[in-house]
């Protein structure tokens, strides 16, 4: 394995310094692991505060700033934070209308953010909480921890944040997240497996003409391991597992995301089959977005997500937003 | 079991953490995402610190503060499991000077309690709870029976342990797999059966 | 090796079917392989056309906007477009005020564009060029081809961009570009080699424990070979070279780019040590940039590159610009 | 040699880039990026193309043609040389219905010149230049002295690529690895020999 980092301890701190000095617009509480909008809460502005295991940048920190998230919290490569970080991100950004917590469903995250939201609740901030759970690829999700949270989370922080923007009370905010979650659905192939910088070596094994379909964003292994094939055909498999559950018709916000590891020039390759499905469907692609957003260190491979929007979603995505990872309209 | 106990307990727990770090590594990253063995290592190392920087005045609060150090340093879902079950064994012996087996199998039975009201987990989905309950289970007849109960627990978790092998996980990570997971053991429960033999361990010094 | 491509001679239309189809500000040209704004050239204002071999993305289409190109002409991976594209794009993107050609200093390159503004010269287009040769991996220049073109291609074309919106003439504009490129200077690491559709197969090999100094973008391999070693220092060999060149001092623009293959999160661990290199010298970070701009497909790495600002630079790169890959103040 | 013996050429050509394209990438790939023999390949299947669509009128029409459409379809810094050196070639040779050993002396002379024009490498530089340049030369002393021209000239080429293995580059792509681009053959250099060598070859069908 080689990495670009100091050591295996001090990757999240490092990382930390760099995205101080590389962005004025945040703050970074180094002791206790939060990424803040260097501005402060907004007094009557609902506070967003997201966060998760770390490696899957730009997520959760990249999407700090004006109209996504007041605040993120990192934890170790791939591990949930831990109540502390979130209790103390939680009261720093309180503007007095309460704080909505951004959850992807995970045991770890949700165990945590739910600690951190009682003990939050204790010291007299409003928190309330939307989970995140739009990957199509864990299946029985009755008897599973259920669906977990990917790509979608993305579009749930641009949107709730866009609204809460606007002074929205915190229920309002909350239930637009919620409403994004529920229009939105994810899929994910792999290429390769990605290598954590803890355990030094791929985190599965993957043959040279092997891919893996619906792997999630923490280095685990997906659901079934198929010969490779043409994008086409991955995009393909990937849509329709989404449109089985879904049903793709209508205005369509797309993300083709990068794992990490994949090129762009491939990316967009996936994209445009992405399209021609959709279009084959007469569905409409309205918005959309193609790079590395939600990853999974030097992964390669890509995932979808699309959200059927309304008129309504589509413009809170229009609005402005000025992030490390996301920024238009300033 | 007095306080000294529960802090050469908690000694034992961290040095074989430590050992078998990359061997829960290799198992999260068969079934999870590689991270169980650097967790509980960098969850224990903080519970020996937290110990040795203020020292606790009862076994209680010896399980206690290790439960909250675990909860606040070691994050994913391991985390605030392992935390609330020591914490709720804390709990349950509040600030007896000595814990006597019976009081002991009573926390034990907390601990298993608290996991599962936190995180649903039944015996049979392949999570540490496959390891904790038949040790909770085995150290209270032991007690009962006048047995070995550390050993008795010991030798029961490390059985359910390696029973979650074929197992398909319904909980945690490992669920996404679905029936891709059975075949391998699960890393809670093999933590679990490595603290309950630290337990076995501490009390044959 | 796996790619997510439909095949190894369609990788370009197939990407840049992809654009058209995810930036409607873009209007893809698929014959001549020419991306273009869509909103056409605007009269009186100084044209920008950009190209070179693909796998370099989002360099340059996803440079092509408000603020920066006026079109791209991609090649195929690592191979420098052909004149045709390059004349296609330059009569295409007159306003009447001449237009600037943005050439990285590859062989290739140079001959393909010199030819191109011949015949556009011809076609009776006032034509201008700016060489990029920011390398300072590149040594005894003058026994070379001198000097590569890298991650200051996207500072000359942000900055040229920006002047051209003003309308200034073309002469003024190449001034600003030519002066961009000398006030800058690159350096690469690679961590592995990247792998092309064509090759398929590591453009060079490199051990479990080595990293390679010096590398270009076009997965050729770079000058020295050294034994991998903690971010901290693979930073500071870069910074050295580039300081020995330019002598860091005063205010900089520092773009810390990403090979393709490298998380973000290793890049900001890079970019933390850049800044307390500056510190220690006492120069300053006054402009930054984060991430993969001016990739070699997947490979695993980083290059610096570090402009020495003055006010109107700095003024210039702060001017709104709307691209795929980089946007603000708009 | 009529306008059918050009044609033949670079059927040759296209036949042999096409075997030899892996080849050619891996030298490539060696000391530069990897692409010179998708380029030829892609260069040379145009030119077939193209010489099949627009049957050219004369040997000089279809050298131009050819060059054309290499600086059309190729890039890289082998197109616009590569192109131009069949340019210059077609040039040199004019409307001739035939092109005696004399003239394609000069021809040749003239794609040297027209490569040196544009890419200014001198022999020793480690580019195709130091096969082109050794052959220009054998072709011309074997139509002086009676031999066989083309034959001699294959034979320079080879030599000339051959020879280029210990130098280190000067020009192109390889020229950044300085010392380390010693060892390996400049493709260029490697093309070039097929070329000459595929001229040799039309002319004793
Ligand atoms: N709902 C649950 N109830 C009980 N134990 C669980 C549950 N979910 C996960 N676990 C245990 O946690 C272990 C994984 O811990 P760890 O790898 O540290 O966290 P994460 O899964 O967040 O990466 C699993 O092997 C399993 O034993
Ligand atoms: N200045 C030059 N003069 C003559 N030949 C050159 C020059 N630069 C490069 N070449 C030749 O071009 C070859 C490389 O061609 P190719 O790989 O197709 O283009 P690129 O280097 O742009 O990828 C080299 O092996 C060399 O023989
Ligand atoms: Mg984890
Ligand atoms: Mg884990
Ligand atoms: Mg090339
Ligand atoms: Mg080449």
């Amino acid at each position: 394995m080689k990495k670009l980092i100091n050591g295996t301890d001090t990757v999240i701190t490092d990382a930390l310094a760099g995205m101080a000095a590389a962005h004025p617009s945040l703050r970074v509480d180094q002791e206790n692991r939060v990424i803040y909008r260097a501005s402060g809460p907004r007094p009557g502005k609902v506070g967003l505060v997201s966060g998760g295991g770390s490696g899957h940048e730009p997520l959760h920190g990249g999407f700090v700033g004006y109209g996504m998230l007041d605040a993120a919290c990192p934890g170790e490569i791939f591990t949930s934070p831990v109540p502390d970080q979130v209790v103390e991100a939680t009261s720093a950004v309180d503007g007095g209308a309460g704080v909505l917590h951004i959850v992807k469903n995970y045991t770890g995250d949700v165990l945590n953010f739910t600690m951190a939201a009682e003990l939050s609740g204790d010291e007299g901030v409003e928190v309330a909480s939307v989970l995140v759970n739009d990957d199509v690829a864990v299946q029985d999700s009755l008897y599973t921890a259920g669906r977990r949270g990917t790509g979608a989370t993305l579009f749930v922080e641009k949107i709730a944040g866009a609204l809460a923007e606007t002074g929205a009370p915190l229920a309002e905010v909350a239930a637009v997240g919620a409403d994004v979650n529920a229009r939105s659905r994810s899929f994910g192939v792999a290429l390769s497996p990605c290598v954590t910088p803890a355990a030094g070596k791929p985190t599965f094994e993957l043959g040279e003409t092997e891919v893996e379909l619906g792997i999630g964003i923490h280095g685990e292994p997906g659901r079934t391991r198929v010969p490779a094939a043409p994008a086409r055909n991955l995009v393909r498999a990937a849509l329709s597992a989404i449109h089985d559950d879904l049903g793709l018709s209508g205005e369509n916000l797309v993300l083709v995301n990068g794992m990490g590891g994949t090129p762009l020039i491939e990316l967009y390759i996936a994209f445009a089959e992405v399209d021609s499905y959709l279009r084959e469907r007469g569905a409409q692609i309205t918005r959309s977005l193609v790079g590395n957003y939600v990853t999974s260190l030097d992964m390669q491979g890509f995932s979808i997500t699309v959200c059927r929007l309304t008129d309504e979603l589509t413009r809170l995505w229009d609005a402005p937003v000025e992030t490390p990872g996301l920024r238009w309209g300033r | 079991m007095d306080t000294p106990f529960f802090t050469a307990w908690f000694e034992e727990i961290t040095d074989v953490v430590a050992v078998q770090r990359e061997h829960l590594t290799e198992l999260d990253a068969a079934i999870g995402d590689a991270d169980h063995g650097a967790n509980l290592d960098r969850g224990f190392k903080a519970v020996r610190e937290a110990l040795a920087a203020k020292p606790p005045a009862s076994p209680g609060a010896a399980l206690v503060l290790a439960g909250s150090t675990l909860i606040r340093k070691v994050g994913g879902a391991s985390g605030p499991l392992y935390g609330t079950a020591f914490r709720e064994m804390g709990k349950a012996v509040g600030d007896a000077p000595e814990v006597s087996p019976e009081l002991l199998a009573e926390a034990l039975a907390a601990a298993l309690a608290g996991v599962q009201k936190l995180g649903s987990a039944e015996e049979g989905d392949k999570t540490m709870v496959d390891a904790l309950a038949p040790a909770v289970r085995a150290f209270s007849q032991a007690v009962r029976d006048g047995g070995d109960a550390p050993e008795a627990a010991a030798r029961a978790a490390l059985e359910g342990a390696a029973a979650t092998i074929p197992l398909t996980a319904r909980k945690g990570r490992a669920s996404y797999l679905g029936p891709r997971s059975a075949g391998h053991e699960d890393p809670g429960a093999a933590s679990t059966a490595l603290i309950l033999e630290a337990l076995r361990a501490t009390g044959t010094r």
